[in-house]
């Protein structure tokens, strides 16, 4: 009992989640993926959550949903069939969900190793290391160069920045404020072209409430930074956006 | 122009980056398309046949010279053993980008079967995936895809050169006949 | 040892400074100095005679792959459009007109802590941000906003698409959370 258990130990960080844990079982078990004897397989991964627990590990929240799917599926597997399958609705075999996303798995983690398996770079295969000392000579700033940086390393820098800083403001950044960005550029790129507009015109033929609300706060947002001043003849009247500084 | 394989040769050398057929001709104007692309086959020819240790690679849309894969025990005495390799986790959050692309967490998740913020992370550090997009749909989850370097580090010309996935879906005929069999 | 000039050819592109003979030698062991000293001669004949764009040189003690430096222009105009990547420091700036946008040089300052001139102008220069307009204050500030090239560049629909810090947070809590678990 003692080796059991050292053995279920052994085996448990190789685990990559529960559906690892079953095809582990299943091929423990040397049992056909397209006919899972469901009793069978579900009575030996319950055994595997409780060592888990008695070595007082924490067990992620995974291995219990995937505990309470198997269960069911063995009561629905107990259920008798009924004699005239419902017409056209042939029953569908309870355990088929779990074993599309096992076979699944089972691809992807063959996939993965598929890929291990290929030359990999600075490991099997390697390409020139060297500086070749061809002096950049015009190290050109033009428009046209490409720009190699990608919007995670954007994040990161701004991360970066805020740990640095840790003010509270500065991390309220969410979808709808960038939404309302991207109104805010949009109305100052056409007040620099058409030096006032009318909040009729802003909305253009898109006028569904969310694009309404977001103009009208990008222009309260606009008023409030004094990028713009907006007049109104009267009451109800046609609201005109100039901006506030003649550029 | 006569020595055009002799700087198409000099070009990859120096270049830093798998070179584009593109960029390439872009550097040699006056040259035909059709004819750079002569010369770097017979590049490639050449340096197989002459069974050097070097070859000239196709990868990510691009050609770059690279050290023969069964010389890297060698290559490796010179260079140490600094390479840290994948994770299981990581390399399979990897596959499942890199076939199902553009994918986004919730779905990588249920193949899986666990979370994969770490693995991700990991990857997106790594420069092997990036953020694409966001899907247009309810809180608008961030959409993830393979880089560039994916296809440099695995040595792949493209992503249509990555192996077939086993087909899975004769699961379905399966279990229909499993199905059969048991209502029958 | 039958590969051995395949060998010194992989060696020597792999290598990150001229490669020695005597390095060679201590890597390939059993391999007579003698031997490893013909085959790079032999090496540099090949790589001459097959007037090739590349030439293998002797520089400072060691062996290293160069361009013919008869075909410099033309690695000079691969060099050009070399692609530029941003300076931590421009990229910072980026990052905060990008999220904080609106934005005034200032504002920008007491976040950075240090003086932004030079990497704004450079922003500016590259097509990244762009002058939207001026504060109604005292001073007249020039307020900051990103441009079109700059979700071109990141490959972004609009700035809705930028990923939150929220979101960013969440993939490293989740990291933490999980490297604290294993490592427990």
């Amino acid at each position: 009992m003692a080796d059991e258990t050292t053995d279920y130990a052994i085996k448990l960080d190789i685990f990559e989640g529960p559906l690892d844990l079953l095809l582990y079982l299943i091929k423990k078990n040397e049992i056909d993926i397209y006919n899972i004897p469901i009793a069978l397989v579900t009575e030996q991964y319950l055994q595997y959550l409780k060592i888990i627990k008695s070595l007082n590990l924490d067990l992620a929240g995974e291995y219990l949903v995937m505990a309470s799917t198997l269960i069911h599926i063995k009561s629905r597997m107990l259920l008798p069939v009924p004699d005239e399958p419902s017409d056209e609705e042939t029953e569908e075999d309870p355990r088929a969900e779990l074993v599309r996303q096992l076979l699944e798995h089972q691809a992807f983690k063959e996939a993965a190793t598929a890929l291990e398996m290929r030359p990999l770079l600075e490991r099997d295969v390697f390409t020139r290391a060297a500086q070749i000392s061809d002096k950049a000579e015009n190290l050109s700033d033009n428009d046209d160069d490409l720009i190699e940086v990608n919007i995670f390393e954007l994040i990161e820098a701004f991360h970066r920045l805020v740990s640095r800083i840790d003010k509270k403001e500065l991390m309220e950044i969410d979808l709808e404020k960038l939404s309302i960005t991207d109104i805010i550029n949009d109305i100052m790129e056409r007040l620099s072209r058409d030096k006032n507009i009318t909040f009729e015109e802003l909305l253009g033929e898109k006028r569904d409430r969310r694009r309404i609300v977001y103009t009208f706060l990008a222009i309260l947002e606009l008023i409030k930074m004094r990028m713009i001043k907006a007049y109104q003849t009267a009451a109800f009247g046609v609201i005109r956006i100039f901006p506030a500084v003649e550029s | 122009m006569e020595n055009c394989k002799a700087v198409i040769e000099a070009l990859i050398l120096a270049s830093e980056a798998p070179l584009a057929l593109e960029k390439i001709c872009a550097i040699l104007e006056e040259v035909e398309k059709t004819e750079v692309k002569k010369s770097v086959e017979q590049l490639i020819a050449e340096y197989n046949e002459r069974q050097s240790g070097i070859y000239l690679a196709e990868i990510a849309g691009g050609f770059q010279f690279r050290t023969r894969p069964e010389l890297s025990l060698w290559v490796k005495k010179l260079k140490g053993t600094k390479q840290a390799s994948l994770s299981p986790a990581a390399l399979e959050t990897l596959a499942i980008v890199a076939y199902r692309q553009p994918i986004v967490k919730s779905e990588v998740e249920s193949i899986r079967g666990v979370d994969v913020s770490a693995p991700l992370k990991g990857l997106l550090d790594k420069n092997l995936i990036r953020i694409v997009g966001r899907k247009d749909v309810p809180g608008k989850p961030i959409i993830y895809g393979t880089t560039k370097k994916f296809l440099e580090v695995f040595n792949l010309k493209n992503l249509s050169e990555l192996p077939t996935l086993r087909e899975f879906k004769e699961l379905n005929e399966q279990t229909e006949a499993i199905q059969d069999f048991s209502n029958s």
